[in-house]
């Protein structure tokens, strides 16, 4: 027995290190990318540029960790890029109509949460895969949204609200705060709650857990409300950022958010998943994009090493899982 | 390195995929190789992603370059984002408005009266194939929300009040996809017998229109009135199957936008405000030199 | 045509006796973990070997680098003299070599006869032939005597049932060489009478047969010789004619154990749950009641409707008439927490389907149930859940590296364990155990079984499901027969011989 | 015994007879659709209308079959659309260079083979999740199109290559020929063949499959091979259609495709799927835009009711299953 305790130690604490040299990993491609990126264009490290990336990633950033609860629990939100558009309708609407901006900001997260909420309830109480019930909600609330505004753009008549995105605080974009704020609840939720585990039980194995005593449905209901919750948030910025409501905007996030998930490490058919990844993986998309832009890369060009890095940057990270 | 010492003026514009802004582009192309300008060529992927607008301008203005060219996707978004970015340089405007008042210099085609002579041009040829001004027709836009599309229905359908004979029957907005074009144009054509005119109001939806109008063997009945131009719609509209083109002057744009630039980042004295015109290219007209110089821009 | 089906002519005539398969120093490392130290044996053409071993003692590791599914670390393999590589199945299975692994493993969604032929169907012009595979599929079930309807989807039939469904596809191929890993493990002893006549069948059909197991009695049944592992290392062979079960048990688990079934008579207390003539899915009309101290049991075949009834009990599917009472006051379980909070667990009939979360750690799904209690305000103590998950590891000897290894790593017996361990770990009055035995071994047995000694000292009551007789025989202070969804008879302590608790099962 | 048996015996009964009223259900709501709006609208089944109605369902119906392949081995293929866009790039390119059309419509289906072949190599050679292999392809196709064209429409200069999209043959649309042309074998091939059926098995159990010595690799490389040729296809009868090249088309047409694969009642875990399901949600997805058109629908609220009645569609489906 003593052998194999010993072996089992090493063996554990090989995960250990390994898991943690994966989060590293990732971050070393990114950081990889910022060095190669450095040397190649004076511009990229200067203090401006360096915060334009922060809140160039910063969304998608958001709407990844929120893709994430619902990825683990292995199922999908395609609504996200629409909740995102139609979320900026609705505080536009309201801040025009007067409404005090923390109030539009709460009803507006209100609206993002009944959205998941209903989604939630399509999965467990209609029984509906994810992928079609949130491919419904982006088709219909892009329509909802074009429908109110009649196809047309609001203007943001609060200077005050529009003027947040461009602000910074101790150096840093105020966008970017936002990514910490929701950043660090969501780590602590994810790895240390019981819903958090409950999230990992259902997307391995719903029956188990169900026998377990884990509520599934409130899971899944739980996990659909914070993506749908995030996505609103999002829309709450992408609003302050461009200063309109239009609920055509943020079309195809949903693929980017999910894409940035993935490169995160997490794996579509559930029980796999982290918050610093996602973050990670949606930073290096920025990047990437960033970095194409400064160095004047063709805008063709731009999408095929897009797609290219993608290819790279997953496969690295699959040889280290092989690894293990 | 080198790039430090020669000028750099970097040209976004609102969608690199199109073929309008590829005009755009080689205009200021041209201009760059005649003024020996490194002229960037920046813009986004679709007309409606106006955060990827604001982020490109952001990324330019950090290439601390001579001056910005810009071709505003959305009239108040990048408002502010220009006021910040001309701080710190010239902007010239192109092609479109926007809520700032720090432009040095803004050359424009008025998307507004695009959609006016593109209603004038439909009744013209509606009265050549059915001999009287009246009748059903229809819009098609290829996507919601972009500025412009916007703007040119609203000056189409202003001017075509002043026509009580011609009714508008359908005002479709698409997913900016030819094949949906076309299939709605098919669709429109079996519900409404009596359709005898229709604006598609840019390239692919026109391409889109143009084929539906073709495959159903409607030229002599139905009016179909594009916007912008290409290969294909010249070719529709030799053939009869396109009855007028609104044509911008893209190249200009692109070409003058850089010029005026270069003078402002110079601090010389540039032209406030230049209209660079929309104009009606017929089957008629289209052979007349400044025509079909616009009907053939040196992209390459 | 029977025969074509289970072994290729040529295979027959052969002496038997001769060496056809031998293992020279083969050796299996997962990562730091050594499965297989490295291990010499040869097996005899047409013998019966057993292979024995407590749960993780590297058995499966064993087959699985036999029949191709995982590449051995070093060591060699020589198949009737030649060293193979085995790299892959398809090469095993060239070799007539095939296998009926511990875990089933089959395509729920296709049919039985798909299940049976995958690989190498019958096509004829480049088309399927199905009505000639399902007509062969069934002629090979019938052949073997298992009543089994060739054109069923897979997943309408119960896990004792796939496990057969299994061993047809193994044994019809050109089979030289075929390995079963704890085949009766989910069978009736009907079921595994019908395998035993097969195997000898096949035995003198000239294949050579491994057969591993926990179950001892079977091994002498069977075997002709049978070699022991201990932690992963090859610790002796025996003519099974030489040795005897203590002689075997020492062997694999290095001590004795004076005597498996612990049973001490514990005085009754109040009635925990009594349920009155209750019907749902599966079975219907039953009645009966459980009292602290108390271990009651349930026989019958595989499909008699214990585990539908057991889960109605813990309210996964409802109940259709009938009510339950809990302490005596009627109560509505409407769905798995009630259950729960009531003080009602069950370990379920299935580890991989309903009772592990496999792609988790361990110590998630020790504490699984718990995770309320675990939570201190608003986040989890995890010094304390590491603490309890460390605990049952350690009551249950389960063999792992750590908490954080992933269930699906663990062997067969010891995932077995982990789903049992979350409910000690949970506590309750009534546990309710679906097969809590199903691939454990003898010594882990032992400790179980004491276990619930323990637990009914502490004044809970037990539901024991079981398939294997001598198991519920032994343990049960009230054993109930189910036959095809209905209670048909209920025996005091040994009130009933083995074979007439048998005649009420089948219904003789 | 006995018991068991008739209880299993009645069990697949039971399964085939739904099989065969899910496909008639599916069927009777697209034909309840076709009811509903000959009544509403008098041009609706004049033939005219029904052609182009065949017209118009035509291409997805074609993508949502070569998807379902690749849905019943349990992946995704995102990449659809793009193929179309560039394939029509390829073929306009290559018939106004003067290549014979056959020979062009051959080379075309090889670069569709290729690059299916290409995703086959990212799953299985290089471990990379489905959903991000053909969402890279989705990236770079759309970019190397539009290098190649430098963003601009190719108008192919053939007539007779042209005409065909408009061409009927007794009295059905061209297109819709070769619908039936792709789908009768491929449902050959997917309920006839040993390959169809190792689809279900690699969906259903990977593992297994391995175990019985199918070469599971073999089997993925053929789903995505088929899912690119088939694109491929359609995107030279798009070419056909609307007589151009152009990289940005069929932009979305993957998420169309999937839809039309799952309400046709396919599972995105795998090991469910058939080829009249893919047809008949590709039809119906048709009827919807097709009767909102006649109907002369607001656009806007066309996009509400199709996220509507895609909802109610699967929902009704999902009863019928639970029925079982
Ligand atoms: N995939 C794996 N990764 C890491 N360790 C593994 C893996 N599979 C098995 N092991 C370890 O190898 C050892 C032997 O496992 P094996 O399944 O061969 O035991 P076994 O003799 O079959 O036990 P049982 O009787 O319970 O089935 C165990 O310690 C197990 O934890
Ligand atoms: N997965 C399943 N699908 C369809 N029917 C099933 C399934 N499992 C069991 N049944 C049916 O439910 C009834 C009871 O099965 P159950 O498994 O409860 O029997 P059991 O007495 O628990 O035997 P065992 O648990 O040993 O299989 C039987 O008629 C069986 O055919
Ligand atoms: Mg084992
Ligand atoms: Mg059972």
């Amino acid at each position: 027995m003593s052998t194999v305790d010993a072996a089992s130690a090493k063996a554990s604490q090989a995960r250990r290190n390994y898991s943690f040299l994966f989060a590293l990993t990732l971050l070393g491609l990114l950081v990889l990318l910022w060095v190669v990126l450095a040397i190649a264009t004076p511009n990229f490290m200067s203090d401006k540029n360096i915060s334009n990336l922060l809140r160039q990633g910063s969304m998608i950033a958001i709407l990844a960790v929120g893709q994430t609860f619902v990825i683990i629990t292995a199922g999908i939100d395609l609504s996200v890029g629409a909740v995102v558009g139609f979320t900026t309708v609705i505080i536009a609407l309201l801040i025009n109509a007067g409404v005090p901006v923390w109030l539009s900001i709460l009803i507006t997260l209100l609206v993002g949460l009944g959205i998941g909420l209903f989604h939630g309830f399509g999965i467990t109480k209609m029984g509906l895969p994810p992928f079609i019930i949130t491919l419904a909600t982006l088709t219909s609330l892009r329509g909802i949204g074009l429908l109110i505004t009649n196809g047309s753009t609001i203007s943001i008549e609060n200077d005050d609200f529009t003027a947040f995105a461009t602000k910074d605080f101790l150096g840093i974009p105020s966008l970017f705060w936002m990514v910490i704020l929701v950043a660090v609840p969501a780590y602590i939720f994810l790895n240390h709650t019981r819903w958090g585990r409950y999230l990992f039980a259902v997307g391995s194995n719903p029956e188990s857990a169900r026998l377990s005593g884990v509520r599934v449905n409130a899971v899944i209901y739980l996990a659909y409300a914070l993506s749908s919750l995030f996505a609103a948030f999002v829309g709450v910025l992408l609003a302050t950022r461009i200063g309109i409501g239009n609920a055509t905007q943020a079309e195809g996030w949903e693929l980017q958010a999910i894409a940035s998930t993935v490169i995160g490490g997490s794996s579509l058919f559930g029980a796999v998943g982290s918050v610093h990844g996602p973050l990670i993986g949606a930073f290096i998309l920025a990047t990437i994009n960033n970095g194409a832009n400064l160095l004047n890369v063709n805008s063709f060009w731009q999408r095929i090493i897009t797609g290219g890095l993608i290819i790279v940057i997953v496969y690295f990270d699959q040889l280290r899982r092989r690894g293990r | 390195p080198a790039a430090a010492e020669e000028v750099t003026i970097p040209i976004i514009v609102k969608d690199t995929t199109s073929f309008y802004w590829q005009i755009v582009l080689a205009g200021a192309r041209a201009a760059g190789k005649d003024l020996g300008v490194n002229v960037p060529e920046l813009g986004a992927q679709s007309e409606a992603d106006i955060n990827g607008q604001i982020t490109i301008l952001e990324n330019a203005v950090a290439g601390k370059p001579a001056a910005v060219v810009i071709a505003p996707t959305e009239f108040k978004a990048l408002g502010k984002p220009i006021d910040e970015a001309a701080k710190s340089v010239p902007i010239i405007g192109i092609d479109s408005a926007a809520d700032s008042k720090a432009f040095t210099s803004f050359l424009t085609t008025d998307n507004v009266e695009g959609g006016r002579v593109a209603a004038r041009g439909l009744a013209a040829a509606i009265k050549a194939k059915t001999g009287k001004e009246a009748g059903d027709v229809a819009l098609i836009t290829a996507l919601p929300g972009v500025g412009s599309l916007d703007q040119r229905a609203k000056g189409f359908k202003e001017e075509l009040a002043k026509y009580p004979e011609l009714k508008l029957v359908a005002d479709k907005v698409a997913d900016g996809q030819a094949t949906t074009g076309l299939n709605i144009t098919t669709d429109l054509l079996t519900a409404n017998p009596n359709l005898v005119g229709v604006f598609a109001s840019n390239l692919i939806m026109a391409q889109g229109a143009g084929q539906a109008i073709a495959e159903n063997k409607v030229a002599d009945k139905v009016a179909l009135i594009g916007f912008d131009n290409d290969d294909k719609l010249v070719g529709f509209l030799k053939d009869g199957t396109i009855a007028a083109l609104v044509v911008q002057d893209p190249y200009r744009m692109g070409y003058d936008g850089v010029k005026t630039a270069l003078a402002a980042s110079k601090k010389e004295k540039v032209e406030a405000f230049v209209d660079t015109g929309a104009n009606l290219i017929t089957k008629a007209n289209m052979d007349e030199a400044k025509n079909a110089a616009l009907l053939n821009p040196k992209v390459k | 045509m029977s025969a074509t089906h289970l072994a290729t002519p040529e295979a027959a005539p052969l002496a038997s006796g001769d060496i056809i398969l031998e293992l020279r120093d083969l050796e299996k490392r997962y990562g730091p973990v050594l499965a297989l130290k490295p291990a010499s044996l040869a097996f005899r053409r047409g013998e019966i070997h057993a292979i024995v071993g407590e749960n993780g003692a590297g058995k499966s590791t064993l087959i699985k680098l036999l029949t191709g599914v995982i590449p051995r670390t070093s060591g060699d393999i020589r198949w009737n003299g030649k060293s193979v590589s085995l790299a892959t199945p398809q090469e095993a299975i060239d070799h007539g070599i095939n296998a009926v692994h511990q875990e089933v493993m089959l395509c729920r969604h296709l049919s039985v006869a798909a299940n049976i032929f995958l690989g190498d169907e019958t096509v004829r012009f480049g088309l399927l032939q199905k009505r000639d595979m399902v007509r062969a599929a069934q002629a090979i079930l019938d052949d073997m005597g298992f009543q089994l309807p060739a054109a069923a989807q897979l997943d309408s039939l119960t896990i004792g049932q796939q496990q057969l469904i299994a061993t047809a596809r193994a044994a019809k191929r050109g089979t030289k060489f075929l390995i079963f890993d704890e085949p009766t493990a989910y069978l009736t002893r009907q079921e595994a009478a019908q395998l035993f006549t097969l195997i000898r069948r096949l035995k003198a059909e000239g294949v050579t047969i491994v057969y591993i197991s926990h179950r001892m009695e079977e091994i002498f049944e069977l075997a002709d010789r049978v070699s022991v592992l201990r932690d992963g290392q090859m610790v002796g062979t025996r003519d099974i004619a030489a040795t005897d079960d203590n002689e075997l048990v020492a062997l694999m688990i290095n001590r004795t154990i004076e005597q498996i079934y612990h049973k001490e008579q514990i005085p009754f207390g109040e009635t925990l749950i009594e349920a009155r003539h209750l019907s749902g899915k599966g079975f219907s009309d039953v009645s009966l009641s459980i009292r602290r101290g108390e271990i009651v049991g349930l026989y019958g075949l595989i499909g008699a409707g214990r585990s539908e009834f057991a889960l109605s009990l813990f309210g996964r599917n409802p109940k259709t008439a009938g009510e339950i009472l809990w302490k005596g006051k009627p109560v509505s379980i409407t769905n798995e927490r009630k259950a729960i909070d009531l003080g009602i667990a069950l370990a379920p009939e299935s580890r991989r389907d309903q009772g592990l979360n496999l792609n988790l750690p361990i110590g998630l799904n020790l504490n699984l149930p718990i995770y309320e209690r675990l939570t201190k305000g608003f986040v989890i103590s995890s010094g304390e859940e590491a603490r309890r998950a460390d605990k049952q590891i350690r009551d249950l000897s389960i063999k792992t590296p750590s908490r954080r290894s992933l269930a699906s790593s663990m062997s067969g017996g010891n995932q077995q364990k982990i789903v049992i361990g979350k409910w000690l770990n949970h506590g309750a009055d009534l546990f309710i155990f679906d097969e809590p035995t199903v691939g454990v071994d003898v010594g882990t047995k032992a400790e179980i079984y004491r276990l619930f000694a323990a637990l009914l000292k502490e004044g809970a009551g037990i539901l024991l499901i079981s398939s294997y007789l001598p198991e519920v025989y032994e343990l049960a202070d009230t054993l109930h027969v189910f036959r095809s969804g209905r209670l048909v008879g209920s025996n005091p302590f040994h009130g009933a011989s083995h074979e007439e608790v048998l005649a009420e099962a089948i219904g003789v």
